[in-house]
Formats: structure tokens, C-alpha cells, sequence
């Protein structure tokens, strides 16, 4: 197995068309703060981990995010490896 | 006496702490919206519990944007007294007007639950009628309010002697195995240095009442109208910031 | 029939599905015949969701019909949103309780979330502002990784919803069995507080009148979602559209800005927009009202671009609501919303002739009689007696291996069903509102009613669902009695039922016999005291994998004509007596010690003696009411002996007691057995003599078993000398001597459960 | 003023020091589910931004950021334009 230390970077947002609450709560608080042509926000969570070994990391970093990072019903994700 | 309880959309607090104020003590007590301007000619502001705009950013800190809450600064620079419970101690803390941040309790769940406070600091319109040592059994209900405040304001902090509360035992002893939610040095209420701006997690109203909760808040409330209606003024204490 | 208006359990559904999917050969038949002509794709989508299970209880309705809808201060019973009953001053409270099982199962959280908001509506369709939540949960063994995800995501769901809009959940209950693991069960019911001269309706009415739109934008939400409420549940994760995601904050928003619409004497009628939608709302209220509506979706306020005409009709957004406001007054209406920073729209008129017209623009595209949405086809499914009842019922306890009393004890108290639920009701705002006199952790919540003072009200959930296994018809009798023995405990005497009918597919002969038996049970329990059904809900299909037991659950409304008295659970006193109210005996069959110790979920159970278990229950509420007694508890899951533990964890005190050990009775069967009708009192030594005063006035046995005090539980056996000879082996002397700390411990789920 | 409307992403996460209560919830998530080698997990939040106009933009990203998105007595934050 691979050694070293990678660091990944997963974003989980809501999936096109369901409703995003605190983004549009957000667009409004910018809105009511003076910030001009905010036209939308999306809120989303961001996660950075880091893994031990390099094997395999794609297929782990999939499971993580399918299995408990995200819920794909509702949530897309993408990720980097630093 | 007035006491004006700030209604956002989101406040579910409003109304219970309208109930504490004027039905179970009976002082004046009425309702101001977001959207007003202005705070004059009130004794005194409360920012009640609650989730002001839904809180989806962090707790109060869209409630900032709203111009009540930008009311405030004026209102205290000319003598105004404001009491900010849970989300509106969230707000305060948001709006700049007290120090330190909220971060979610360390269980990452909300907390309901009767919780023990040692009053620390009783020269303020809200613990006047306190004395220093005096527990009181009040309950929180939050889910964001781990108070931490970053290590440069920590000497003006104590220098002022800003915090009002922190969580103890029943006998009040402060041990982390009576602090609810993470807080940094189990603080569960601060005050501005001259203590006319109150914000504590726990909420009074809901111990305003005997059947409800005991009556332990209430002395907070008490300890506001006897400030106003003997027409004390905060005063500064000498500072020493090292 | 009973109030069953529409429910709010959307489950889900392949990406693509085409309209009219879920309808049978015979029901395209019928809907061809009703409109003399095919029908048009929009309205085949609408028939689709309305004549699903879900809308149209096609399977359940003639059963229900069974629950018995009349009893002493009913307001609403059928037909509404919600029932009403009165509690007095003037003021009414509304109640009704409804399953979001199929959308916890695959989002815990925004799955349970969206339950909490869409049964509030119901109670805000009355006219009634949301002053209690009840949870009712099961899961499958927490022990389960995907289990406990799933328990704390349904947890947090709901605490994260009725948190936020400030409606304090003041119980529930929680039972895990394997049969849940993939069929979580999510029941929530709601009360709300409404003067009676303003309950409001749902039936449309005055033509002229506008139809508004009021609340949340409409988005593609759950498309379809109820159509496929009524299908098991498949695990296709591909879909996204058939969960909803709720907002809180817009939740509060509504509440406020339909009550302060209300206010205003200009609404005539409304109906939040739940399951179905648009579809659902428009036809129901125009059926109701005997009318029609004219309706343009252009106007329907939206958060997507590109929706179709049929996507706008079926949507279930969330926080929406349907008024009818009187002609030219829709702009008082639309100037709150605009206040509370929610949309509000004319989208249409109601007309004088029963007629349907929806509209896209100038294009038509539905045109039909609302009756034919609503009187959907109702269905009389076999019903067969399952056969394993009667391996189950040849169960013999003599069978079972001893076990010492202490360590079944302890296993019971560390049981998650058994265990204290403050890990759950913690994360609750369970105060605020501040009029939670008794918080969660007694028998039943009390509530006052600053309203009508000193009055209050009382609220309990219950169901065994081991027992309904069992014997559905029993099962169904003890989740009334239970509710109203938990009542009774803290002093409130029932006033109404709002019933969750959780089974899985009505389509199994083996599953419909269950349901109609259990609904046979509650109808008698019900009956015996004399409360009515004022509303509920059926979740059928839940089935992934193996079926669940038969899961009715039952909610019960109290009241208490002077809420300053009422009982807790807990020892109050130091030299209290401690005293059995009821039979002495309990049974093994179907018990929680049989499962969590033996592993066992078998054995008979008899039928209740219920005039007797009602006459115990009236005599404890008097006992409490009256202020004779210190404590109150019963005897449920774990028997005698868990009831004691519990009121001596919840007091902070010991008790010694004796238990009668004389004959055959095995000592397992003493200290754990099950039986409706015992409740577990505290009182004065001097108090005695009113207690056996009011026992004798409801032929209620009674005997004193012990005392309160110290710091342990200890129960000793006693065998009578002239009968030692026929006692058990084993039964005679010390049952059990625990310290207080090691009770406390055992029920105690921090760091196991949370 | 530059017309066009473009998408910034911001990632908010905590000051180095400030305890991630989440993100080491997280990480226990992850190793119960028997996720080895997780050494780390920061949580933060995420937004993504749709601003009409080109101009000023990166003061405009930070005027947001400090007086809203972040907390920066507790919080740090980076973005970048699409
Ligand atoms: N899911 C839940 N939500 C809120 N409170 C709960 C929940 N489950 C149990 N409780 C509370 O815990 C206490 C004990 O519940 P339970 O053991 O079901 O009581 P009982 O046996 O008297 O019906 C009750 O006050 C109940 O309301
Ligand atoms: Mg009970």
C-alpha cells in the first residue's frame, strides 16, 4: 500500500432544485447589507481530511462522501486530492 | 418604566419574555419590529430568544443586518440599557457589541435543560439585586453557544470584569462537568465593561413564573426595574489592561 | 368517518414515472366513465396522487369507519383538517398526529423535519396556533451503525424543526425492534390552542371569493410524492425530486402570517398545501364546499424556471398554505404576507357550480368535478389471520431458565425503550412557550392553559407494538388504556384520541387482518371510556425487507380542571407509603423482559378486563386530582419492578418493598410481568384512608407494598408460613437490593445512546 | 462598471487553534463506519456567489467575507473567481 499523507477537499451542496434555505437567507442578508447584484447563493459544507496512504484514494474518498458525507438524494459532491 | 422586546421574524422568545415582563411582574413592557429606526424613549431593549432570520449563516448574524439591531450602537452610546438572551446574545456578540463568538455546543446538539449559574458580577442594571456568589437554576435552550473569545480580548475581558455569569453546580462550583455547551471558562453571560449591555445564554423568562420553571429569572428582571426605576447609572470601572 | 383529510407522507419515487402510473386498469375505467371522456395528462397526474393510498385511504376507509367520533365535549369530529375538542373558557384544542415514516427512512433528518412542519399545518388549517409536539418513534437495534445514524438523524430532524419555530415537543415515545431497522417509524402529533367561536374550515365557500396563494415559493418538490407513499419502499437513490426539504424559518413565517390573516375576518376558508399540493387543496376545499374554483397556475409563485403546468399542480413545497379570502379583501391579506417576507397571490376565484377549471395562461389543463378527485374508489381487501399467532401464542414461560432479579433488572433499565429518554427530549425545546408545567420524563406532559386558568391539559403517546404482534385487537385495547393510565398518573382525565396507523402492505390478507383488529381494539378502548377519535393517519407499506409489526399508535389529550394539581413520577417524601393501586398480577407473554432477556417475543395475551383497568385509572386520577396522593407511575414495559426503579431514579430516593410470593407465580413473573390497570402511588401515611376510600368507590384493589426511603431499592418476597410449601423454588426472601446510583446508571444512555 | 455576472466560491473554516467540535465529530463518524487512516477532518462552510459585475470585485468578495460570511475573530476564509 502507498504511503504518505494526502490531504482531499470535498464540497457537498444541494442538488440543483431543492430548495436551498440558507443560501437564499444569506443572498438576503448580503442584500440587506448594501451588497449590490448578489444574484444567488448557494450554501454548501466543506470538508478537508486527511488520509493516510495513497491506494485506492478515489474509491475511499467516494465512499466517504456516498455513505456519510453526503446524502445523495438530496446532495451532490465533488473533491480534489491535494 | 418601557421596555421594548425587539421582535424579528424568526423570535419565538418574544412572547414569552412579554409574559415574564409584564403579566408575571408587572411592568411596561411592548413590542418593537426589525424595522424600526429608532430605540428612543426606552428604558431599556431586550433581544429575545429565538432564530431572528433562520439563522442558516451563524446564530445572529443576519439579525445584524436588520435596523434595530443597527439601532442599537446609538441607543447605548446615549444611556440605553440592552439585555440580549440566547439568539439575542448571539446577536449582540455578532454585532460587535459584545466580545467573543459562538461557536455550536461541543455535543453538537441543541440543549434543553435547567442549568445552574453563579453570578459573578453584581454592579450591573441586570444583577443588581444579586449578590455576588448567588446561584440561580434557569434553563438554556441552544444549540449554538459555545462562548469563546480569542486570546488578545482575553486581559480586557477580566480586566472589565465583563463576565456576568458562568455555569456551576448546584452549590456553585464550576467544573467542566456542569458546562453545557464548551463554553471557554464556562461563561454563560457577559456584560459590556459597564455592564449596560447584558447577553447570557440561559433564559430568564422561562423562571419567571412558579408553576413554570421557578422563579429564579425573574430576579434578573427585578434587577432591571429596580436599576431603572431608582434611576442608577452604569458607571465604568477603573481599567487595567495588561 | 373520522376526520382523515390528507396526509403528508410522501415517499420515493423513480426519477421518471409517467402520470397515472399508480392507477389500476378498473380506476382508468372509472375515470374515463365519471368524466365521459379520456382524461387529460394534467388530470390523470392529479387522480394519480389523489386516488393513491396515500390521499384516498382506499383501503383503510370502511375500517376506520369502526373509531368511534362522538364523546363528551367534541367540537370538530370529521370531514376538517383537524378535530377539536373543548377544554374549557371557551378555548378548544385541536390535535392530530401524522406519520412521515417513507421520507425518514431515506433522509432522517429533513424526512422527519418536514413531518414536524406539515402536521403544524394541519393544526394551523383549524385556525389554531401550535402549542405542543408529541414524537412517537421506532427504530431498529441502535447497536446497528445505520440504525443509530438514522435514530439521531430523525432526532435532530425534528428538534432542528420544531425547535426553530417555537413549538415545544413535550414527549413521545421510542421503542427499537429488528423490524424496523430499514422501516423507521416517524409519528408526530400536534396540539393547538383556538377560541372556539374561531376554529376555522377548510369548505370553500361564496363565490366571487378569491383563492390565494400564501406562503413559501413553489419549487419541484416531491413530485409525486404522494402516489408513492403507497408503494414499499424501493432503495432507488437515483431519485432527488421526491424529498422535500423544509425551511423552518419560513415554517414560523406562515404560522404567524396565517394567524394574524385569520385575524383579520376576511378568510374565509383554508388548507395548507401538504401532500398532492395544489391538487390536493384546490379539490378538497372546493369539495367541501359544495363549489368550484377557477385557477390560473401562471400566477402560482415560483422558485424554479421551466416548470410544467402538471409539476406546479403536484408540487409539495413545503410552508404553503390555501385561503379563500372574501372578494376584495385579498389585499389586506398580501400586505401581512408582504409583512412577515412571505409570497402571496390571487391565483384564482371560487365559482358557484361544482367545477374545477385550472388554468396555465389561456390553455386549460384540467376541467373537471373536485368531487371526482375526492371520491376516490374504496377497497374491501381479504383478511386472513396470520399463521404464526399460533405458534407464537403456544409459548410457555415455565420454559424459561431463571434468571437473578438484579441483572434482569438492570438489563431491562439499560433497554432503549426502557431506558430514560432525556438523551431525546433534551434536544427538544420543551419549554418554551413557557406553560410546561410537567416536562418530558412523567407519565404524560402537562401543560397549563394561561387561557382558560387554572385549566390544563395533559399529553401521551403510546402503542406497544409487541403486543400488537401478538394480538392486534389486544394491542390495539392497551395503547387506550396505557394513554389514559399515563394520564391519569399526572392527574387528567381523557378528552381525546388522535390515532398513527403504522402496518405494512394492505394488499397482504395477513397484514389487513392485523390492521382491522387493532383498529377493532382502539374503537373498544376508546368506547369503554367514553373519548372520541378526533383524527389520525394510516401509513401503509411499510415493508422494506421483512414487514413491520403492526404499529397503531395511539396519542391521548387530557385535561385537568386546575393544572396546579398534578403528579410526577418520582418519590417525593421520606416515610411515604408506597401502594399498589390494581391487580397485583402480571404476566410474561408479550413482555419486554422476555425480549431483552430471553430474547423471546412469543406467548398469549388475554384480553384485558377493561371495565376493571378503566375503574383503577379513574380512581388514580382522582387520587391525584384531589391532591391525596405524593407520586404517581404505572406499570408498563418491565412490570413492577421497573415502575419501582423508575420512581426511585426519578425521585432521588429508595424504597423497600413486598411482594406478595405466595403460590405458583414464578419470581420473574412477579417482578416483570405485564398487566394494564396498576399504578404505582405515593402518599402520606395519614393520606390512607382517603385513597382506600376512593378504591372502594371504584372496587379497585389496593395494598400497601412498602415505604419510601434510604437510598436503595430492595423488594423481599413474601411467602406466606401457611403457604411457603407452594411457593417457587427460589421466591422466598430478597428478590433485590440495588443501590440507587447503579439504577440511575443503567438508565442512564449518556455516552451509549447520544 | 465592468458588466457580466461571475461565480466566486468561498470556504470558510476555523482558525488554526480553535477546537473543530464538527470536524472531529466527523472523523469518529468516519472511523466507526471503518474508515481507516482518517488522520484529520476540518469542517467549514461554503458558498458559492453569483455577483453581476466585474469591477472591484476581490474588494467587494472580502467586504462580504469579513463583515458576513466570516467570523474573523474565530473564522478564516479564502475564495476564488470562476
Ligand atoms: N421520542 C421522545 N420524544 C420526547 N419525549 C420522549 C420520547 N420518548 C420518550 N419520551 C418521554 O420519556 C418519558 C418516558 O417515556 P415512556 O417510557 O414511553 O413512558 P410511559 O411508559 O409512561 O409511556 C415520557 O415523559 C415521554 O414523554
Ligand atoms: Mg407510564
Amino acid at each position: 500500500m502507498g504511503g504518505g499523507v494526502r490531504t482531499v477537499r470535498v464540497i457537498v451542496t444541494l442538488k440543483p432544485g431543492v430548495l436551498d434555505a440558507p443560501g437564499q437567507a444569506i443572498q438576503k442578508g448580503l442584500a440587506a447589507l448594501g451588497h449590490a447584484g448578489v444574484r444567488q447563493v448557494r450554501a454548501g459544507r466543506y470538508f478537508e481530511i486527511e488520509l493516510d496512504g495513497t491506494d485506492g484514494l478515489d474509491d475511499r474518498v467516494r465512499d466517504m462522501c456516498e455513505g456519510f458525507l453526503a446524502n445523495t438524494l438530496i446532495e451532490q459532491y465533488r473533491y480534489d486530492i491535494v | 418604566m418601557n421596555i421594548g422586546i425587539v421582535v424579528f421574524p424568526g423570535s419565538n422568545c418574544d412572547a414569552d419574555t412579554y409574559h415574564a415582563v409584564r403579566d408575571v411582574l408587572g411592568y411596561h413592557g411592548q413590542y418593537v419590529w426589525h424595522e424600526e429606526r429608532s430605540l428612543a424613549g426606552l428604558d431599556a431593549v431586550i433581544l429575545p430568544g429565538g432564530f431572528s432570520y433562520g439563522d442558516y449563516l451563524r446564530a445572529g448574524a443576519i439579525a445584524t443586518t436588520s435596523p434595530a439591531v443597527r439601532a442599537l450602537k446609538p441607543y447605548v452610546t446615549g444611556g440605553g440599557l440592552v439585555l440580549g438572551i440566547c439568539n439575542g446574545f448571539q446577536t449582540l456578540l455578532e454585532a460587535g457589541l459584545l466580545p467573543g463568538a459562538m461557536q455550536p455546543n461541543l455535543s453538537g446538539q441543541f440543549r434543553c435543560e435547567f442549568v445552574h449559574l453563579r453570578t459573578e458580577r453584581a454592579d450591573t442594571p441586570f444583577t443588581c439585586g444579586l449578590k455576588p456568589g448567588d446561584v440561580l437554576r434557569i434553563p438554556i435552550a441552544h444549540a449554538e453557544g459555545r462562548y469563546l473569545i480569542e486570546p488578545a480580548a482575553r486581559p480586557a475581558l477580566a480586566a472589565h470584569r465583563q463576565v456576568v455569569f458562568r455555569y456551576c453546580s448546584a452549590h456553585g462550583a464550576v467544573t467542566p462537568a456542569v458546562n453545557p455547551n464548551g463554553s471557554e471558562d464556562a461563561i454563560a453571560g457577559v456584560a459590556s465593561p459597564s455592564g449596560a449591555v447584558l447577553g447570557l445564554m440561559p433564559h430568564p423568562e422561562r423562571a419567571s413564573d412558579e408553576l413554570v420553571g421557578g422563579t429564579d429569572g425573574a430576579r434578573i428582571f427585578s434587577s432591571l426595574a429596580m436599576w431603572i426605576t431608582t434611576g442608577r447609572r452604569p458607571s465604568m470601572q477603573p481599567v487595567e489592561v495588561h | 368517518m373520522v376526520a382523515r383529510p390528507r396526509i403528508e407522507e410522501p415517499a420515493p419515487a423513480p426519477a421518471v414515472r409517467a402520470p397515472g402510473a399508480g392507477l389500476r386498469p378498473s380506476e382508468r375505467d372509472e375515470i374515463r366513465r365519471r368524466l365521459g371522456r379520456d382524461p387529460t395528462p394534467a388530470e390523470l397526474g392529479m387522480f394519480d396522487v389523489m386516488w393513491s393510498e396515500h390521499c384516498a385511504y382506499k383501503h383503510s376507509r370502511a375500517v376506520l369507519k369502526r373509531l368511534p367520533a362522538r364523546g363528551p365535549g367534541l367540537l370538530r369530529g370529521p370531514g376538517e383538517n383537524a378535530g377539536a375538542v373543548s377544554v374549557g373558557a371557551g378555548w378548544a384544542a385541536v390535535f392530530k398526529m401524522e406519520s412521515h415514516n417513507h421520507p425518514s427512512a431515506v433522509a432522517p433528518y429533513h424526512g422527519a423535519a418536514t413531518g414536524v412542519g406539515g402536521i403544524i399545518r394541519d393544526i394551523l388549517a383549524m385556525g389554531a396556533r401550535p402549542i405542543a409536539l408529541l414524537d412517537s418513534l421506532r427504530f431498529g437495534p441502535p447497536d446497528d451503525p445505520g440504525v443509530a445514524r438514522t435514530m439521531h438523524g430523525v432526532v435532530s430532524g425534528i428538534a432542528g424543526y420544531g425547535n426553530s419555530i417555537g413549538v415545544p415537543t413535550v414527549g413521545g415515545e421510542l421503542a427499537c425492534a429488528p423490524c424496523y431497522r430499514r422501516s423507521p417509524l416517524v409519528n408526530v402529533a400536534c396540539l393547538g390552542l383556538v377560541r372556539e367561536d374561531r376554529i376555522a374550515t377548510s369548505r370553500a365557500a361564496g363565490p366571487g371569493n378569491a383563492v390565494l396563494y400564501l406562503g413559501a415559493r413553489t419549487g419541484r418538490d416531491g413530485m409525486h410524492g404522494a402516489a408513492f407513499a403507497s408503494a414499499g419502499l424501493a432503495g432507488d437513490a437515483a431519485d432527488r425530486s421526491a424529498v422535500q426539504m423544509g425551511d423552518p424559518f419560513a415554517g414560523k413565517l406562515l404560522i404567524e402570517a396565517t394567524l394574524e390573516a385569520l385575524m383579520t375576518g376576511a378568510v374565509v376558508a383554508l388548507q395548507d398545501l401538504g401532500a398532492a399540493g395544489l391538487t390536493c387543496a384546490l379539490s378538497e376545499m372546493a369539495a367541501r364546499g359544495g363549489v368550484g374554483m377557477e385557477v390560473d397556475l401562471r400566477i402560482v409563485p415560483r422558485r424554479e424556471d421551466g416548470m410544467t403546468p402538471e409539476e406546479v399542480l403536484l408540487s409539495e413545497s413545503q410552508e404553503r398554505m390555501l385561503l379563500v379570502v372574501q372578494a376584495g379583501r385579498h389585499a389586506e391579506i398580501c400586505k401581512i404576507a408582504g409583512r412577515w417576507g412571505l409570497a402571496a397571490a390571487v391565483i384564482g376565484t371560487v365559482t358557484a357550480d361544482p367545477l374545477l377549471l385550472i388554468r396555465d395562461g389561456d390553455h386549460v389543463v384540467a376541467r373537471l368535478d373536485p368531487r371526482h378527485l375526492t371520491d376516490a374508489p374504496a377497497y374491501a381487501p381479504d383478511a386472513v389471520e396470520p399463521a404464526y399467532l399460533a405458534a407464537l401464542r403456544g409459548f410457555d414461560p415455565a420454559s424459561l431458565a431463571p434468571v437473578a432479579a438484579a441483572d434482569a433488572l438492570i438489563a431491562l433499565l439499560r433497554s432503549p425503550g426502557v431506558a430514560s429518554k432525556r438523551w431525546v427530549y433534551r434536544q427538544y425545546d420543551h419549554m418554551i412557550q413557557t406553560n410546561t408545567v410537567l416536562p418530558p420524563g412523567a407519565d404524560a406532559a402537562v401543560l397549563r392553559i394561561r387561557e382558560a386558568a387554572p385549566r390544563g391539559v395533559a399529553l401521551t403517546v403510546d402503542g406497544n407494538s409487541r403486543y400488537c404482534y401478538l394480538d392486534p385487537y389486544v394491542g390495539g385495547i392497551l395503547a387506550v388504556l396505557e394513554a389514559a393510565q399515563n394520564l391519569a398518573c399526572v392527574g387528567a382525565a381523557p378528552a381525546a384520541v388522535t390515532d398513527c396507523l403504522n402496518f405494512a402492505s394492505p394488499e397482504r390478507p395477513e397484514v389487513f387482518w392485523t390492521f382491522r383488529r387493532a383498529v377493532e381494539g382502539i374503537a373498544h378502548g376508546c368506547e369503554a371510556l367514553d373519548v372520541p377519535v378526533v383524527g389520525g393517519n394510516v401509513s401503509f407499506y411499510n415493508e422494506a425487507g421483512e414487514g413491520i409489526y403492526p404499529t397503531p399508535v395511539v396519542a391521548m389529550l387530557g385535561r385537568l380542571d386546575d393544572v396546579r394539581r398534578h403528579a410526577g413520577a418520582g418519590w417525593t417524601r421520606d416515610g411515604d407509603l408506597v401502594v399498589l393501586v390494581g391487580c397485583e398480577c402480571g404476566r410474561l407473554d408479550g413482555s419486554e423482559y422476555l425480549a431483552t432477556v430471553h430474547g423471546i417475543t412469543a406467548g398469549r395475551l388475554r384480553e384485558p378486563d377493561v371495565p376493571a383497568a378503566a375503574r383503577a385509572i379513574r380512581c388514580v386520577r382522582e387520587a391525584v386530582a384531589g391532591g391525596v396522593v405524593s407520586s404517581a407511575h404505572d406499570c408498563s414495559e418491565g412490570g413492577i419492578a421497573v415502575a419501582l426503579a423508575e420512581c426511585s431514579v426519578a425521585g432521588g430516593l429508595g424504597a423497600r418493598v413486598v411482594l406478595d410470593a405466595a403460590g405458583e407465580r414464578r419470581p420473574d413473573e412477579i417482578l416483570f410481568g405485564e398487566q394494564i390497570g396498576r399504578i404505582v402511588v405515593s402518599l402520606r401515611p395519614d393520606a390512607l384512608s382517603a385513597l382506600g376510600e376512593l378504591a372502594r368507590r371504584f372496587a379497585v384493589p389496593l395494598k400497601v407494598i412498602g415505604s419510601v426511603g434510604g437510598g436503595r431499592l430492595i423488594i423481599d418476597a413474601d411467602v406466606a408460613p401457611s403457604r411457603a410449601g407452594t411457593a417457587a423454588p427460589g421466591s422466598a426472601g430478597r428478590w433485590l437490593d440495588v443501590d440507587l446510583s447503579t439504577l440511575a446508571a443503567a438508565s442512564e444512555t449518556e455516552g451509549r445512546l447520544s
